[in-house]
């Protein structure tokens, strides 16, 4: 049952993580920050422009990332395999590369080639930390995953570790935000988008906020006290992590996890096969 | 005004553009970004991108090599829109009026909501402006302003490319 | 990196350095250079003021050529506040033409007015005419002052 | 009066390059720029070199030319000196070898601006 | 059972020999038509009958074949001597010395020759509903100024037969027999027209095939002198003593017919040919031998170090090719390297030989012929129709050529998204894997199969992207009046895509499981209605319904939404600067070619030396 | 193939003014530019001789760039009181020297602050200009103005200062000492931020004398070039002005050189306030500009040069405004070639472009 509210709600709990990250990053900067609510304000504002568009294609995919997205989430929170919920995540990606790149704009262009650089860095962590944590609770079931009597994080030290590090690529968040690249690209995928096309782009991330923090919940196991624990933790770090580093190029993002990421996870993956 | 348009006034989203002016005004506005004034408690938002912006914040008496991108840049804005011009200059042109290379203010290439006098203005001025184009910006309508001669103008400055 | 990262939650835990204006004030501070205010009851007509001023923000017109009564006509929204004119005024000192410490509000849905800041402003109701009728009063002073001058060298020549 | 500093060395154009190339030393000089100074029927143009670890050691060399002339580049010599030669075309409507115009003036604006004769 | 094999392997042939004959436009187009129903009502009839069946052959027929091999080989040489190509005549001699050894020593066996079971009888469904219509996009894509259609034809339908066969076949020297048979087909076919680039190719596609046939004709002499068994039914009897070196070689071969790194050369050296060449080798046949071989092979090699060896070794080239294939700017490239790499992860997961790992082989084996086609085609129409075949060319396809690029997206869904069988496939094999990770080699396996797919799916979106761009302000589309054969072509395909993704549970549970239940025994997977179970793990139906409608959506409604907004341009910093986008190039990647393929000799040389236990 | 042409300007969200360049790129490296950086060009030099009277050109020529309008005006007065040969005393030197330097720090942060910004540093940038803004308090106690100054005039400065604004200055200098150490450390040691600078945008010393690049540019490179120490306008030296030098030539080292040049320039205001010598803040001036001259002062970014000619005329015969940022955009335009994108904008930004004055 929860869980169906948390899907159904998810753009809005999505929103409000969102609008706490704004304040708590202006803080980190010693600014007030904006209020609380402020990316309702912003969906609201949104909402009530007049829509312009480039064409059709473009603005239709942006739509069709938040239903993708939403989706996504519903799979991952509904469904029972994480697996599936993984590759779903892929279709979301799909319609924002096809989108960004279907207009004649070059900084979306790039931005969606960036993009595609982020999948191939945490598509395949991912993958392997879907499969670590099959290796601990026997189950890819995200239900069994939650009755599991043990501590995930105890056994996926490195696992988390890597994860947390791949937050930031799928949230865009320095040092790994090079699709979104504000100060290059603008934006990247996002720019051409305006209106309500846009607001259907800024929800869908949103709800990527729910989407990846599940995935930090997971660690906790059944206990729940403690996934909410890691998810704080992950929250806060991930923040200090985006106020405290230059952006970095995507070459180095991709060298980052396939040189230092997936090994690790990798790595801990075996000690665990190799114990169990 | 609909339900959407109350919220209108908390989020207004800012479109830079320097015509030409001395920088003055615009580092004002880089410090009006920053911790000391922070207008991001507005709901602000330095997007660069035309397309999400609300308010085009323009400094400068627009020269004659900025005012097509400036036209272009307020074309690409949706409505309803602002236009603040900021400082001596983006008002008649201010010490630059009637240099041969000057269109003499923002207001002779696109229609502007709000004058920012000073020069440099303080933020404080910056951000009463604001206040003042959040409040004209919650009173327009989403209908499309036309500009003067909009549908010439959206031809001739178009791009036709190579494909 | 990391001491940024630390620099950060210790911002996180500290008092933001923000001042909330415009819900708390955060007024100009002593010599702050702002708008021009004028008493025309001192004024001499010298035009200095007029020539220094380097955008061309203080016009005068000339309303009567029989008194040769001048009109001040000021834009704060032209005028640099470099303070050259203030600078420039002979009776500045007893309080002609003074510089305040005070900035002029945003031109929006209204026009401010106030007597000390001349005829111009004051006379427009419309905020997008100030460009406009600005124009004017700059041609209005170029022609003034000619026709000013023709009717006093006429003059003259009449008495002699 | 006349800045006591500037070592005015008086130029043609056919000499110009040749000169500053002998005289010039990267290490040693830098390249201020080249300015044209219209004195109404004539333009003077002046290539102005600071020294370097020096004080107050300014070189000119100076050449008066008439409207039409053909200004040769030095940019074989100082590959900087592009933007100042551009920049005479541009303002002055001087013939400059391999410049481009249009890069200040916008092609709606007015021509050779800085000619006492253009009155703007 | 054994009419009904000679029907699918003889109808085709006879076809090929009128179309050949006759020359004549309506008979080869009435009779490639004809086919379609012919061939896939032999093939339904074959597969309704009771399976695995052995079927025996006439003596005289055993001689042919022998024979047959003689004047194949000697053609080789032949060819080798009028091409100048020492490497060719030479391998071709070896061939001839190992096929006379091999008759030598070959005891008598009363094992039948032929043997049909549900892989077989799959690949006459594959080879009836996929193979034929490229013969009939063939009949309208030569006449698209190409020379000797007739003749073009009847290759393609001829080789459809050969496919047949090679796939019935029990005994091994047959088998080498057609293995060289499609060699022949490949080096015709590739060589077809005739000029420079093309004789290179084929020269290529041959002495590299030929390696294939030399390993066969190795392994036959192992399996003969070790075992004394030469048919495929009889290694599948006794697993345990069987040689490793032999299937070393045999999986050797597969290697080579699955232009697995590094001899990948030759598959892409097949682009200069014809579009449906490609669509042939690529789809329905040829290519599909490998996997086909592994497949045969898995029960005896599964779980050994081979195996290990074949996973790490195909594992590689399924993400090396895939990486590749980025840095290529030739779309039938692009495929063909993508084709590479698929059949790495095919071969994979039939190497790993668990029930499970063998449905998701035969799932991927399908879907890959499936889409392959399809693609192909739809390349072979971009090339005629539209003149592109860079990828800088497709720049704006969308405006030029909406329902080919629509298609060509449909296909590029197929071979990574969730719902369509690659995915499925992928799936499988993690799940699966992830109960023994104990050994290295599988948690590898994982990476390649993550990051494979991850790059695959950026090699499609990549290519996507450049087609999908659009000017701006275009909301009308000029849809360009294709040949009907073209478009019936395209249809078919994507009708059967769609059909069997929506129904791919019970596709799985009711087609898919019994093959792999006769190969690897009882695979864990059912179908409630249309949801998918695996293990607990289940593909509910919602889940395969709703991403499906998202991607028909994504993929199909741009040509029919039209939202009512003002259209603005594209940002571009306010400027009027030309535009001019193409797409990432990833020219770096393409440094490192060199080193892939160097790397994946040294696996290849692991695969025989160490899989094979020559040490 | 793979070629996708990026404009970068006039509008884009991390230049702050006007400029272009059209930028080929491969797989985001950088293989051909074009420039264009004429989009400023208002007529400054025109209306100098046209429609300004030489008093009112320190007005006009602060306003060619707002962030160093200081040394603009202080060139023009400079260049003025030698044609009318007038001296003016120490204090009046002194307060000129106190804001031209309060102006550099200024500026640097701004500089400094703004290329933390384009690498993606948000924070960074957010603290650097947490720092600046006690400068501008300072700088807005004594000219009255926080962007434009407005305070030389012919002849002298144009308002005195008093002890209660120098006690001001004295502690806000001291705090802006700590907060500019504690911002250079981040700068100097963070990782993150030296993968994005380190490196980036080499410029050997050679290859500096060669372009004549001016400034914190040059002096990032080793080359030892500053006009306060060759050119007599101001007496720097009294008040412990010295030399700042990095040999690494990268946008790192433009950055730490810049931040050297504050440290010594808040030693150098500390001095001055400690040291204000008495008298009037302003002399009697009488006469015409007439004569030619040339000025060199040194901007924040580097040299400004300025060509004042007149001839006894209330108007002036020529004005030529040389600025830093043009000396330096030749030498701009080489260290795009090869470059990646993503590093274009830390490289444009490092040089702390100031396109107003380049194109007047
Ligand atoms: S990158 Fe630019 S737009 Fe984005 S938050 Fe920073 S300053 Fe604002
Ligand atoms: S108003 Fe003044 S400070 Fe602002 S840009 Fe114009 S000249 Fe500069
Ligand atoms: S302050 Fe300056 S601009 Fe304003 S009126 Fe006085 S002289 Fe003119
Ligand atoms: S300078 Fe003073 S006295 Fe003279 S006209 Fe102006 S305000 Fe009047
Ligand atoms: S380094 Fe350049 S060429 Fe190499 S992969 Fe990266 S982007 Fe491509
Ligand atoms: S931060 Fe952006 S908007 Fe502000 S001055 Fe810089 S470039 Fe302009
Ligand atoms: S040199 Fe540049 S930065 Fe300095 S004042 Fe001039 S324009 Fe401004
Ligand atoms: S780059 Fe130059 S013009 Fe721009 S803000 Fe900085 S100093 Fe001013």
């Amino acid at each position: 049952m929860i869980n169906v509210i948390l899907t159904i709600l998810a753009p809005f709990f999505g929103g409000i993580v969102y609008g706490i990250e704004r304040v708590v990053k202006a803080r980190m900067q010693r600014r007030v920050g904006p209020p609380l609510m402020q990316p309702f304000y912003d969906f609201f504002k949104l909402m009530d422009k007049r829509p312009i568009m480039i064409h059709s294609l473009h603005a239709l995919m942006g739509i069709m990332y938040f239903i993708a997205e939403w989706f996504a989430l519903g799979v991952l929170l509904l469904g029972n395999d994480l697996l599936i919920a993984v590759f779903f995540h892929v279709i979301a990606v799909l319609s924002l590369v096809v989108g960004a790149s279907s207009v004649r704009s070059p900084y979306s262009v790039l931005g969606a080639l960036r993009e595609l650089m982020h999948m191939i860095s945490y598509e395949p962590l991912m993958v392997l930390m879907v499969v670590a944590l099959y290796l601990v609770v026997g189950s890819f079931d995200i239900k069994d995953i939650l009755s599991y009597d043990g501590y995930p994080i105890l056994k996926l030290p490195f696992v988390f570790i890597a994860f947390l590090l791949t937050i930031p690529m799928m949230l865009q968040k320095s040092p790994f935000d090079v699709a979104e690249a504000h100060q290059e690209i603008i934006g990247g995928p996002e720019i051409e988008y305006s209106g309500p096309f846009y607001e259907a782009l800024y929800t869908g991330k949103w709800i990527e906020y729910i989407y990846v923090f599940t995935f930090v919940f997971l660690f906790g196991g059944s206990h729940y006290w403690l996934g909410a624990l890691l998810v704080i933790f992950a929250f806060l770090f991930v923040n200090l992590l985006d106020n405290s580093t230059a952006r970095l190029d995507f070459r180095r993002m991709v060298k980052f996890a396939w040189g230092f990421l997936i090994p690790m996870a990798a790595f801990n993956v075996i000690l665990l096969a190799l114990f169990e | 005004m609909g339900f959407f348009s109350k919220f209108r006034k908390k989020s207004p989203w800012i479109l830079h553009y320097n015509t030409g002016g001395c920088n003055g005004c615009d580092i004002e506005i880089l410090s009006a970004l920053a911790p000391r004034y922070d207008i991001e408690r507005f709901g602000m938002l330095n997007r660069g991108n035309p397309k999400q912006a609300d308010i085009l914040l323009v400094t400068g008496p627009v020269t004659k090599n900025c005012k097509d991108v400036l036209r272009r840049l307020y074309l690409e804005m949706a409505e309803p829109k602002v236009v603040v011009a900021m400082g001596a200059c983006a008002h008649g042109g201010g010490i630059f009026r009637n240099f041969y290379h000057v269109e003499n203010g923002v207001n002779n290439i696109i229609p502007v909501d709000v004058w920012i006098p000073g020069c440099a203005p303080r933020v404080e001025a910056l951000i009463d402006g604001m206040v003042e184009a959040i409040e004209i910006w919650q009173q327009k309508s989403k209908e499309k302003e036309y500009l003067r001669d909009h549908e010439k103008v959206i031809k001739t400055l178009g791009v036709e490319d190579d494909g | 990196m990391l001491k940024m990262f630390i620099e950060s939650f210790k911002n996180l835990v500290s008092e933001p350095e923000t001042i909330k204006y415009p819900f708390s004030p955060s007024p100009e501070p002593k010599g702050y250079r702002g708008v021009i205010h004028y008493n025309e009851e001192l004024c001499i007509f010298c035009d200095k003021c007029e020539n220094i001023c380097p955008p061309g923000a203080i016009k005068f017109v000339v309303v009567d050529y029989e008194s040769g009564k001048k009109e001040y006509n000021y834009n704060p929204y032209l005028c640099i506040y470099c303070g050259a004119c203030v600078r420039e005024c002979p009776k500045a000192d007893d309080g002609c033409l003074v510089q305040v410490e005070k900035r002029m509000p945003p031109l929006g849905r209204s026009v401010p007015k106030g007597k000390e800041l001349g005829y111009f402003i004051n006379r427009i109701e419309n905020p997008k005419e100030v460009e406009i009728k600005w124009r004017e009063i700059e041609e209005m002073n170029v022609k003034s002052k000619e026709e000013y001058k023709a009717y006093k060298r006429a003059k003259r020549v009449k008495k002699i | 009066m006349v800045n006591p500093n500037m070592q005015i060395e008086e130029v043609t154009l056919d000499n110009v390059v040749d000169k500053i190339k002998e005289f010039y030393d990267e290490r040693e000089w830098n390249f201020i720029t080249i300015n044209a100074t219209d004195l109404g029927g004539e333009i003077q143009i002046d290539w102005l070199f600071s020294k370097y670890r020096a004080k107050n050691i300014i070189k000119i060399f100076r050449a008066n030319v008439s409207y039409d002339a053909f200004i040769p580049s030095i940019v074989p010599v100082i590959p900087s000196a592009w933007l100042a030669e551009w920049e005479l075309a541009d303002l002055f409507g001087l013939d400059v070898e391999n410049a481009t115009t249009g890069v200040f003036i916008a092609p709606d604006g007015p021509k050779a601006p800085l000619r006492v004769d253009t009155k703007l | 059972m054994g009419v009904l094999v000679a029907l699918n392997v003889v109808v085709p042939w006879i076809v090929a020999l009128i179309i050949f004959l006759s020359k004549k436009d309506v008979v080869t187009n009435v009779l490639t038509f004809l086919m379609l129903p012919i061939l896939i009502f032999t093939a339904y009839l074959a597969y309704i009958q009771p399976h695995p069946v052995l079927v025996e052959t006439p003596k005289w027929l055993d001689l042919l074949i022998t024979l047959y091999d003689f004047g194949l080989l000697g053609y080789f040489l032949y060819q080798g001597i009028v091409r100048k190509s020492g490497l060719i005549a030479i391998l071709a001699t070896i061939q001839i010395l190992f096929l006379i050894i091999v008759l030598i020593m070959m005891p008598h066996s009363q094992t039948p020759n032929i043997y049909v079971d549900s892989v077989t009888l799959m690949f006459y469904l594959i080879v009836a509903i996929v193979g034929v219509p490229i013969a009939i996009f063939a009949t309208k894509y030569m006449d698209y100024g190409e020379k000797g259609k007739h003749s073009f034809v009847a290759i393609v339908v001829w080789f459809l037969g050969v496919m047949n066969l090679a796939v019935s076949v029990n005994n091994i020297e047959w088998f080498f027999a057609l293995f060289e048979t499609t060699t022949l087909a490949s080096y015709i076919m590739i060589g077809f027209r005739g000029d420079k680039e093309a004789i290179n190719n084929s020269n290529l596609a041959l002495w590299m095939n030929q390696i294939g046939g030399i390993a066969i004709l190795i392994a036959l002499m192992i399996f003969i002198k070790v075992n004394g068994v030469y048919h495929f039914s009889d290694l599948l009897k006794h697993p345990t003593i069987i040689s490793m070196a032999a299937l070393g070689f045999l999986s050797l071969s597969a290697l080579v017919k699955g232009a697995q790194m590094p001899f990948h050369k030759w598959l892409l050296g097949a682009m200069v040919a014809p579009t449906p060449v490609s669509a042939i080798l690529h789809s329905a046949t040829m290519v599909k031998i490998a996997p086909y071989l592994i497949l045969r092979i898995s029960p005896i090699i599964k779980g050994t170090l081979l195996a290990k060896l074949l996973i790490i070794a195909t594992g590689y080239v399924f993400v090396v090719a895939a990486v590749i294939a980025l840095t290529q700017n030739n779309f039938k490239k692009i495929l063909a390297y993508s084709t590479i790499s698929l059949l790495g992860l095919m071969m994979l997961a039939a190497a790993v030989g668990t029930p499970i790992a063998v449905s998701a082989s035969l799932i991927l084996i399908i879907f890959h012929a499936f889409a392959k086609g399809f693609l192909f085609v739809e390349a072979g129409v971009l090339e005629k129709v539209f003149h592109t075949k860079y990828i800088e060319q497709m720049r704006r396809l969308i405006e030029k050529a909406p329902l080919t690029l629509m298609f060509i997206f449909f296909g590029f869904l197929n071979m990574t998204f969730v719902p369509f069988g690659t995915f499925i496939g992928k799936w499988m094999m993690i799940e699966e894997v992830s109960n023994f990770l104990q050994h290295g080699s599988y948690i590898l396996l994982i990476l390649y199969v993550g990051a494979g797919s991850a790059f695959l799916s950026i090699l499609y979106m990549k290519v996507l992207g450049v087609s999908v761009r659009k000017a701006h302000g275009i909301e009308k589309i000029s849809f360009v009046k294709l040949p009907k054969r073209f478009n019936f072509v395209s249809v078919w395909y994507y009708v059967w895509l769609l059909a069997i993704t929506i129904f791919i549970a019970p596709f799985i549970a009711d087609f898919i499981v019994p093959i792999a239940k006769s190969i690897a025994g009882e695979p864990e997977i059912y179908a409630t209605g249309l949801t998918l179970h695996m293990y607990n793990s289940t593909l509910y139906f919602w889940q395969i319904f709703g991403a499906l409608i998202l991607l028909l959506l994504i993929h199909v409604l741009p040509y029919f939404v039209k939202f009512k907004a003002d259209i603005v341009h594209p940002y571009n910093c306010g400027e009027n600067f030309p535009r001019h986008m193409e797409t990432w190039n990833f020219e770096c990647l393409a440094k490192y070619e060199g080193y892939f393929v160097a790397f994946s000799i040294a696996l290849f040389i692991m695969v025989v030396v160490l899989g094979g236990g020559l040490l | 193939m793979g070629k996708i042409i990026v404009p970068f300007g006039s509008q884009h969200i991390a230049l702050p003014e006007p400029i272009s360049f059209l930028f080929e790129t491969e797989n985001e490296i950088i293989t051909k530019v074009e420039a264009h950086i004429g989009y400023v060009h208002r007529g400054i030099e025109k209306a100098a001789i046209t429609k300004f009277e030489y008093t009112q050109l320190p007005y006009l020529t602060a306003r060619v760039c707002g962030l160093c309008s200081i040394t603009h005006a202080g060139a023009v007065v400079h260049g003025i009181e030698k044609l009318m040969d007038i001296e003016v005393n120490k204090r009046i030197d002194y307060l000129r020297m106190l804001v031209v330097e309060l102006d550099r720090i200024h500026s640097h942060l701004l500089a400094n602050g703004h290329v933390a910004e384009v690498v993606g540093y948000e924070n960074l940038f957010m603290q650097t200009f947490r720092a600046r803004e006690d400068v501008m308090d300072v700088l807005e106690a004594i000219t009255g103005n926080r962007v434009q100054y407005d305070y030389q005039t012919i002849g002298g400065v144009a308002r005195d200062m008093d002890s209660e604004i120098a006690e001001f200055a004295k502690k806000k200098l001291k705090k802006l000492k700590d907060n500019v150490l504690k911002v250079m450390e981040f700068h100097d040691s963070d990782y993150t931020f030296g993968l994005k600078t380190k490196g980036i945008g080499v410029i050997s010393k050679e290859m500096a004398a060669k372009y004549n690049t001016a400034g914190p540019v040059a002096r990032a490179s080793g080359l030892d070039t500053d006009v306060r120490a060759e050119f007599d306008y101001l007496p720097f030296e009294e008040v412990g002005y010295k030399m700042q030098l990095r040999s690494e030539g990268d946008v790192w080292a433009r950055n730490m050189v810049r931040f050297d040049e504050i440290l010594n320039s808040i030693e150098m205001c500390e001095n001055i306030l400690n040291n204000l010598p008495e008298g009037e803040y302003k002399v009697k001036v009488k006469g015409r500009p007439k004569g030619e001259v040339v000025v060199r002062v040194e901007a924040p970014r580097g040299e400004c040069f300025y060509y004042l000619r007149g001839s006894g005329k209330k108007v002036m015969d020529r004005v030529r405004i040389r600025v830093p940022t043009y000396a330096n955009i030749p030498i701009l335009k080489e260290l795009f070639l090869g470059a990646k994108y993503s590093d274009a904008q830390a490289i444009v930004l490092s040089f702390d472009p100031c396109m107003s004055c380049t194109a007047r």
